[in-house]
């Protein structure tokens, strides 16, 4: 019964996932970017939570944990200060209007699915269906990379990918072990350091987060 | 042995009758055009003047300007020497085929424009580049026509060339014909006759062979001018005896020979009459049609040789 | 406390040492002493895995083996030349002031740690650990790109970053999906991400799983190997570091990122009974190469220049490891080691060329040969070796894969013989007239270091000439390990 | 010591001779004296080996270095022989001319490169002929295009030079790729690199023909066979003479032997299709009449010698396009016949153009220049050199009894016994090729002639010329010997052939056998009554002639000098003579079409065009290989790079797109 609501709750959160991720492409304006990030972050901590509870993996609690902090709390929170500090914050201006962008989006969730028909049934939890929507999340968040034009909606999608990544790995894996687990989020956490590091760069020798200027230095 | 000693009586009597065959296609030619012209002796005098004169060099004339009469003049009557005349089968044939006889006029020439270069007026010049392209042309052509007939007879060896037309008796093949026409062509522009070039003018633009040797004098004149004398003798046997070798002597018996002889001066005599006809007939064209004319001596030749492959062969 | 542990933890050790006090001469030394130290041991490694055969440390975590040994220590040797050719040369950068005692610093710590990433990465077993390794030496790598901090140093360690970053990811989820079907057949936890056990039980593994993660771990570790249409960030990453970060760069982090793909090759192989990892892997080669080769003609930077050329060796090795045969293994392995000492034996001539110039815009390098001899010397000679010309060893191996190539896919011989003769003409085209000619007037001299240079094309020129008999062993002995995945 | 031992030792004097070069740089004389006696040496190593190879059973060893698997093998058999005693007797006399030559070249630069890479070149050209598996004969053949584009850009300040090596290069690289291509489908057959293993393979005909194929770009390419000859015209002009002497005489032969190695040894002639030798016989034909052809229309001394090289690789070529026919057609002693011609002037080609690229060395160096424009006059300042360049004039234009005269003989015999075969395609092909040889033959001479006239005769056109001095006795000396060498070869072909015709022997199991029915006087490749010639009597005959009329002349020996006549002129100025470009302004005019001169005449006058002020003619010829196939290559992969360069100039988002595309496509390949 336990795991009937796992699959349930898999499921439901992986629907979830992809949800917020078109929420994301369809953002217009810095601050709610960031509100639909952290909701997602605070989202994998749930599902690793449960899936923890549920499957008995006592150490996917502290990944649970982790994702809450970094991904619910602190990367949002760096990033909004950045934006304030850089005065960004109005609009996220996408390279290709976003209703465009929207149905690629839906093109990709197609085809994602379509990619892993062949997958047959690996076990109760890792379905077709789980795997499909990993691969969409990834190629929506690749998506939204290319699409927008100011770094730091990049560095958003960027960590956005990492997110469905962790997703993929907790919801159709129960976790992966626990050395991977501390690994990747350390290198997220330098990474988003480094973003952090970078974007004074850029702002101090381009005055602006626009990478069009990057190109300029060819 | 005596073949040897033979071969050498045919070499030096090409080379002594050389003057006189000279003389008498002037002679024709002065009597088709209602002169009287020079006696027949009048180029034996020429030459024996020539030697005795002192030679007149340019200041900066060079030791090649010395030298090359004598080659040219040695390689000639070694070419002549090559030919059988009289006697088909004769040593020094073997010793140099068709195309050591193409090579050697071919090394006379080759002195000849270093000489006409080494003083270096614009004369000489002009005279060795017209030659050396005139050749670039010719032989090639004569070469062509001339293997047309060793093909035929397997074997670049005149001796074996001439057996062999004697032996197939008189059968008219298109091949011979268009190494004929080729072969006649070359031997007009080799031998320096009209229309090709004229042995008689000194218009300065026209020249071609007297531009080369406008500088010489004296016994050095005389070779070249032996020298080119022996050429025309030499184009002439060839022609006759490749072609039409009747009446040649193909054992050393002295009845043959003596027919032999006769047949070779009767059609000598023709021949030079022909020669004679054509050059007051035609008038001398302009240098640069000469190339036209040269380039269709060649393509006769070959059209010699491809249809001897195509059509004779196997027939 | 064994040999290994001291492997990895030098570097990480000096390395923090080096956040503190890693700039003056003491660092340099250090930084040389400690690289020395590594080669060392990872000689004594190799013996001993020449020796007594594969091993694994710390349980099943770590392990050796004929392929992974062979990297490392060519990785220690590189590491260590290119740390005494940056002493001089920092030093150089220090005094025009291209760079303060901090960025000193932090180049010498993120050198260390970058290197130890790399040991990590080639020592581990776990597949995870891997990636982590990666990523870790990515983002070492990074901060050195960017040590200048000029916009266009920026510029290009931003797109270093974004570009390698998704990459990585993607090889990440790669990762991900192995583990998905792998923990099917042993279990949670880390023996579903241990190579060797995975090697074992790669017929077990489900195909169409593993076939979509190797097309990920493709893209993923394929933008680090720098494989076009992924190769974007190589040029400028290169361009715009120092030269030392340029040569290990060329020289070794692509090494690496390739010898993970041929891992994950060998378990898909394994997995799936095909050959289209291989196939894969063979197009991938095959454009990388041709697109480089063409792309070369158009240089203006001679470190770009370069890394272009890197890029075109990578595409060569990718293509001999996915024909895949014994002999093509071989020609790719030693493609690699050749590659590595000429590449970077080239990046340290590039570098005093620059210096010498104050410049890497090509227009304006006249002349070496004339003013400095043993750089333009050493410049040609290099260019005539990475082109492949012996009696230099990157001859031997294109030599072996043109025939292992003809052995089974003919086709691609003519496409290796075309993209061979344009990158070819694209480099030489340019490094002619940097070495002769007339030199421009000012030219400031450079106290050059050449030793390393010759010492890598010593070998290099070894390598062409007789190949010594235990590292023939060595090869043949991982060529087979490479090839024979579950088959 | 054994044959082998020898043969090793050419190549390793040469090594040691390149560490001379580096360990002695810093004193020059030493450095020349012992660089340039290590080579006589090699030189003379090389002889020894030949004479053995060609005398004497193959004699094989294995080195112990190269491939784990694949030591370095090396034979020495009679192909190789004959190749090394070509590459013996040229280096010798060039080692003895570059002391007196390099002595002069060290007044201006440091030579140290020079004599590093020059002793690499001969080793890499000895060890090519004595490789015996693939890898060696790779090795030592890059070495070889290396060394000697290193030589060629030696005097790398002249941008010629550099456009000159890089393309020089290019091609050798191409050049290598495709014979290590052929090399490749070998080892595919045969399941070893070693030469042994190609003999005995047995090859399928579309594999054979392919490495066929192969052989004859990659060869051809070295060779300088039109239309990959691009190169050659462009190098040999370029390095030091001593060089292009040996480039010229030597380097171009090495690839006929790698040709001969490759497609008359390895893949063996009994695999032959027809078209084989109707190709090589094809290309023998253009290159012969295409060199001397563009030849002709060079001013510069060096450019035009090596455009005489493309017409002699041609004549070769055209010898061993009528053996593989031949063979073909099952007539081994008729491809004997060939194959001896074909090795007979690679032989004398060696000797003149070695000969002439070292006279204009000296001429070069006497008066600084090689612009026939402004040289002349120079048979009265130099008239040693001028003699011994007049004996190469006379033999390169095929004249008796020199040795050029003796190869094109035979050729032409070869070519006269095409009768014997069937097939019309074939039998039209010969004769026209031996028409293409006579033609080259005989502008050859008018070539020769201008070449002599121009920079020999006549008076100097330049001040440097008329203060040339003679070259020094060394440089002499080493003219002198090919010189010899060319009479000699010209008058005792029969004591040469039965060397040569071991080669046959070897590689086709056939020979002339007896070429000299007739006794020792009577070269008669066939039988003596297909063919004969006795050059000995006819240079007998010829010295008979000649002195008999010196002999006169003696007596009377006074003449007088007086200034030529020049048209009224009061003196004839140098201003006044024909130059090289108006002599071969008729041929120009007659092969307009195959020319495409583009000239032009500048002239200013006082008023009226009768008052001629100024007047100015240029002309220039153009290689046809450049315009219709080379520029557009160029052209096209120019473009391509240009449609490449568009990836590495986007946006990030770009790379970010390709790296999102590639990915979309691989997993679409999963649909």
């Amino acid at each position: 019964m336990r795991s009937e609501l796992l699959q349930q709750w898999v499921v439901v959160a992986a629907a979830a996932m992809l949800l917020i991720m078109f929420a994301l492409l369809a953002q217009r304006h810095m601050r709610a970017l960031l509100r639909w990030f952290a909701l997602q972050g605070v989202l994998l901590a749930l599902t690793s939570a449960l899936v923890a509870f549920v499957a008995g993996v006592p150490e996917l609690y502290v990944s649970a944990l982790l994702a809450l902090l970094l991904k619910g709390m602190v990367l949002p929170w760096l990033l909004w200060r950045i934006v304030l500090r850089l005065g960004v914050h109005r609009e996220v201006e996408p390279l290709v209007n976003i209703s465009v962008t929207l149905l690629i989006g839906a093109a990709l969730v197609l085809f994602a699915f379509y990619v892993s028909l062949p997958i047959e049934k690996l076990s109760q939890l890792v379905t077709r269906n789980t795997i499909a929507i990993a691969l969409a999340c990834v190629l929506l968040s690749m998506l939204m990379m290319i699409t927008r034009r100011k770094a730091i909606t990049q560095v958003v999608g960027f960590l956005a990918m990492e997110n469905a990544l962790f997703f993929t790995a907790t919801a159709a894996t129960y976790g992966m072990p626990l050395v991977v687990e501390m690994g990747v989020a350390f290198d997220v956490l330098i990474a988003a350091l480094i973003f952090g590091l970078f974007f004074f760069h850029i702002h101090r020798t381009f005055d602006s987060l626009d990478l069009e200027h990057l190109e300029e230095r060819q | 042995m005596n073949l040897w000693l033979w071969n050498l009586a045919e070499a030096l009597l090409m080379v002594g009758l050389a003057p006189l065959a000279t003389a008498v296609v002037k002679r024709f030619k002065a009597r088709l055009q209602n002169r009287r012209g020079p006696p027949l002796l009048q180029s034996y005098r020429d030459l024996a003047k020539l030697f005795a004169k002192q030679p007149v060099l340019a200041e900066h004339a060079s030791w090649v300007f010395r030298t090359a009469p004598y080659v040219i003049f040695a390689a000639t009557a070694l070419a002549a020497a090559i030919v059988p005349v009289i006697l088909v089968a004769m040593p020094l044939t073997a010793a140099a085929d068709v195309i050591a006889l193409v090579a050697l006029l071919a090394l006379a020439r080759f002195f000849t424009a270093l000489a006409a270069m080494d003083v270096g007026t614009a004369f000489g010049g002009m005279g060795a580049s017209r030659e050396m392209t005139f050749a670039a042309l010719t032989e090639p052509a004569m070469l062509m026509s001339i293997f047309v007939l060793s093909i035929a007879a397997h074997s670049t060896n005149m001796t074996a060339m001439i057996d062999t037309v004697l032996n197939s008796g008189l059968s008219l093949r298109p091949s011979l014909a268009f190494a004929l026409a080729a072969l006649v062509l070359v031997a007009i522009a080799e031998t320096g006759r009209i229309p090709v070039d004229n042995p008689a003018t000194h218009l300065e633009l026209t020249m071609v062979h007297e531009a080369m040797i406008l500088e010489y004098s004296g016994r050095y004149l005389a070779l070249i001018e032996w020298a080119n004398q022996i050429k025309l003798l030499l184009f002439a046997t060839l022609l006759l005896n490749l072609f039409f070798p009747w009446g040649m002597a193909q054992t050393a018996d002295a009845v043959s020979l003596l027919i032999a002889a006769a047949s070779w001066l009767g059609k000598l005599l023709v021949l030079f009459v022909l020669l004679a006809l054509f050059e007051t007939w035609m008038a001398k064209m302009r240098i640069f049609r000469v190339p036209e004319y040269l380039g269709l001596a060649f393509l006769l030749a070959i059209l010699g040789m491809l249809s001897h492959y195509i059509l004779e062969v196997g027939v | 406390m064994n040999l290994f542990d001291v492997l990895l933890l030098t570097p990480l050790i000096v390395g923090a040492i080096m956040t503190f006090m890693g700039h003056g001469r003491i660092a340099a030394a250090l930084n040389i002493a400690a690289s020395a130290v590594t080669l060392a041991v990872a000689l004594g490694l190799a013996y001993q895995v020449l020796e007594h055969g594969a091993f694994t440390a710390h349980g099943q975590a770590f392990f050796l083996d004929a392929y992974n040994v062979f990297l490392v220590s060519l990785t220690a040797f590189v590491a260590t030349t290119t740390a005494v050719f940056s002493a001089p040369y920092m030093l150089h950068e220090q005094a025009i002031g291209r760079v303060t005692a901090k960025r000193l610093r932090l180049y010498h710590a993120m050198y260390q740690l970058f290197v130890f990433g790399m040991y990590l990465g080639l020592t581990t077993n776990n597949l995870g650990v891997l990636w982590i390794a990666l990523e870790l030496a990515t983002l070492a790598t990074v901060l050195l790109v960017s040590l200048y901090r000029t916009p266009a140093a920026i510029a290009a360690a931003w797109k270093y970053f974004i570009v390698c970053g998704v990459g990585i990811a993607l090889a990440l989820f790669g990762t991900i999906l192995i583990f998905s079907t792998s923990s099917e057949v042993l279990g949670h936890g880390n023996a579903a991400l241990t190579w060797t056990l995975l090697y074992e039980q790669a017929g077990q593994l489900a195909p169409g799983v593993m076939t979509i993660a190797f097309m990920f771990l493709m893209v993923g570790y394929g933008t680090k190997v720098g494989l076009v249409p992924m190769h974007t960030w190589l040029p400028d990453a290169h361009g715009e570091g120092p030269t030392p970060i340029s040569a290990v760069l060329s020289g070794l982090l692509l090494n690496v990122a390739l010898y993970a793909l041929v891992r994950c090759k060998a378990l898909v192989d394994g997995a799936t009974q095909g050959g289209l990892a291989g196939e894969l892997m063979m197009g991938f080669g095959l454009l990388s190469l041709l697109v480089a080769a063409l792309a070369l003609h158009r240089q203006r930077d001679i470190k770009r220049l370069f890394s272009f050329s890197s890029i075109e060796h990578m595409g060569l090795m990718t293509l001999a490891f996915g024909i895949g045969t014994p002999l093509a293994n071989f020609a790719g392995l030693l493609h690699m080691t050749v590659h590595s000492l000429v590449k970077s034996g080239i990046f340290f001539t590039v570098g005093h060329a620059a210096q010498a110039m104050g410049t890497q815009q090509m227009i304006n390098i006249r002349g070496l040969v004339r003013h400095h001899p043993g750089i333009g010397w050493g410049l040609l000679i290099g260019t005539v070796a990475i082109a492949g010309f012996p009696p230099f060893g990157v001859f031997t191996s294109e030599f072996l894969l043109f025939t292992a190539a003809l052995h089974t896919h003919p086709w691609t011989v003519v496409l290796l013989l075309l993209g061979l003769v344009l990158a070819f003409a694209g480099l030489f085209r340019h490094v002619q007239p940097m070495a002769f000619g007339t030199p421009p007037e000012q030219v400031n001299a450079v106290r050059v270091n050449m030793l390393p240079v010759y010492l890598h094309f010593g070998l290099a020129l070894w390598l062409g000439l007789a190949i010594p008999g235990f590292l023939a062993d060595w090869y043949q002995t991982a060529a087979t390990l490479l090839q024979g995945a579950g088959r | 010591m054994t044959n082998i031992s020898w043969a090793l030792a050419a190549p390793l004097l040469a090594l040691a001779a390149s560490l001379a070069g580096i360990l002695l740089h810093s004193t020059r004389d030493n450095q020349r004296r012992l660089v340039c006696s290590l080579l006589l040496l090699s030189a003379l190593a090389a002889c020894g080996a030949g004479m053995a190879g060609l005398l004497s059973h193959p004699d094989t060893a294995v080195l112990p270095i190269g491939l784990p698997w694949l030591p370095m093998h090396i034979r020495l058999d009679a192909l190789a022989g004959f190749f090394l005693l070509v590459i013996g007797v040229l280096l010798g006399a060039v080692a003895l001319y570059s002391v007196g030559n390099l002595r002069h070249l060290a007044e201006h630069r440091s030579l140290t490169p020079l004599y590093i890479f020059l002793p690499l070149f001969v080793a890499g050209m000895q060890g090519v002929t004595i490789a015996d598996d693939a890898y060696t004969f790779m090795i030592f053949w890059e070495l070889m295009s290396v060394a000697s584009y290193f030589l060629v850009t030696f005097e790398h300040e002249q941008d010629a030079n550099r456009k000159a090596g890089f393309l020089y290069l290019l091609m050798a690289h191409l050049g290598g790729l495709l014979i290590l291509g052929g090399f490749a489908v070998l080892y595919a057959a045969g399941g070893s690199f070693e030469f042994g293993a190609m003999r005995a393979a047995a090859l399928t005909p579309p594999w054979a023909s392919l490495a066929f194929l192969l052989a004859v770009s990659g060869f051809g390419m070295k060779a300088g066979l039109i239309p990959l000859h691009a190169w050659l015209p462009e190098a040999h002009p370029a390095a030091p003479s001593n060089v292009s002497a040996l480039m010229s005489g030597i380097m171009i032969k090495v690839a006929i032997f790698g040709f001969l190695r490759m497609v008359w040894d390895l893949i063996g002639l009994e695999h032959t299709a027809w078209w084989w030798g109707a190709l090589v016989l094809a290309a023998g034909s253009s290159s012969a009449v295409g060199g001397v052809l563009l030849a002709l229309q060079q001013h510069d001394l060096k450019r035009l010698l090596a455009y005489h090289s493309v017409e002699n690789i041609g004549i070769i070529a055209i010898g061993l396009g009528l053996g593989m026919i031949f063979a073909h057609y099952h007539y081994p002693t008729l491809a004997a016949l060939g194959l001896v011609a074909a090795l007979y002037h690679t032989l004398n080609h060696a000797l003149f153009k070695g000969l002439l690229f070292m006279g204009a060395g000296a001429v070069l160096q006497a008066t600084h220049s090689c612009d026939m424009g402004r040289l002349g006059g120079l048979i009265r300042r130099m008239p040693r050199t001028a003699a011994l360049f007049l004996i190469g004039c006379i033999s390169i234009s095929a004249l008796p009894p020199f040795n050029g005269f003796v190869s094109e003989w035979l050729t032409f015999q070869a070519a006269l016994m095409a009768p014997q075969l069937e097939g019309t395609l074939l039998s039209a092909l010969i004769p026209f090729s031996a028409a293409m040889l006579a033609l080259a033959g005989a502008l050859a001479a008018a070539c020769f002639v201008k070449v002599f006239g121009i920079v020999f005769q006549g008076m100097p056109r330049s001040r440097a010329a008329a203060e040339a001095c003679e070259a020094d006795g060394w440089m002499q000396l080493g003219m002198a010997i090919p010189a010899v060498l060319c009479l000699l070869l010209g008058v005792l072909p029969v004591w040469i052939l039965p060397l040569i015709d071991v080669v046959p022997q070897s590689l086709i199991q056939a020979g002339l056998g007896k070429s000299a029915a007739g006794g020792w006087l009577w070269l008669t490749p066939i039988a003596p009554e297909r063919a004969s010639y006795s050059p000995l009597i006819v240079l007998v005959a010829l010295l008979l002639a000649v002195g008999a009329f010196l002999v006169i002349h003696l007596r009377s020996g006074e003449k007088r000098r007086t200034a030529p006549w020049s048209c009224g002129h009061p003196h004839l100025n140098p201003r006044m003579q024909y130059t090289a470009v108006s002599f071969s302004q008729p041929l120009r005019r007659i092969f307009a079409d195959l020319y495409q001169p583009q000239d032009k005449l500048q002239r200013s006058d006082h008023g009226h065009p009768l008052l001629v002020k100024k007047l100015r003619y240029q002309v220039h010829v153009q290689d046809q290989a450049w315009r219709h196939l080379y520029l557009p290559i160029k052209r096209f992969s120019e473009w391509l790079t240009r449609r490449v360069d568009w990836l590495h100039h986007r946006p990030i988002h770009g790379y970010l797109a390709f790296t999102f595309v590639t990915l979309l496509l691989l997993l679409g390949l999963l649909l």
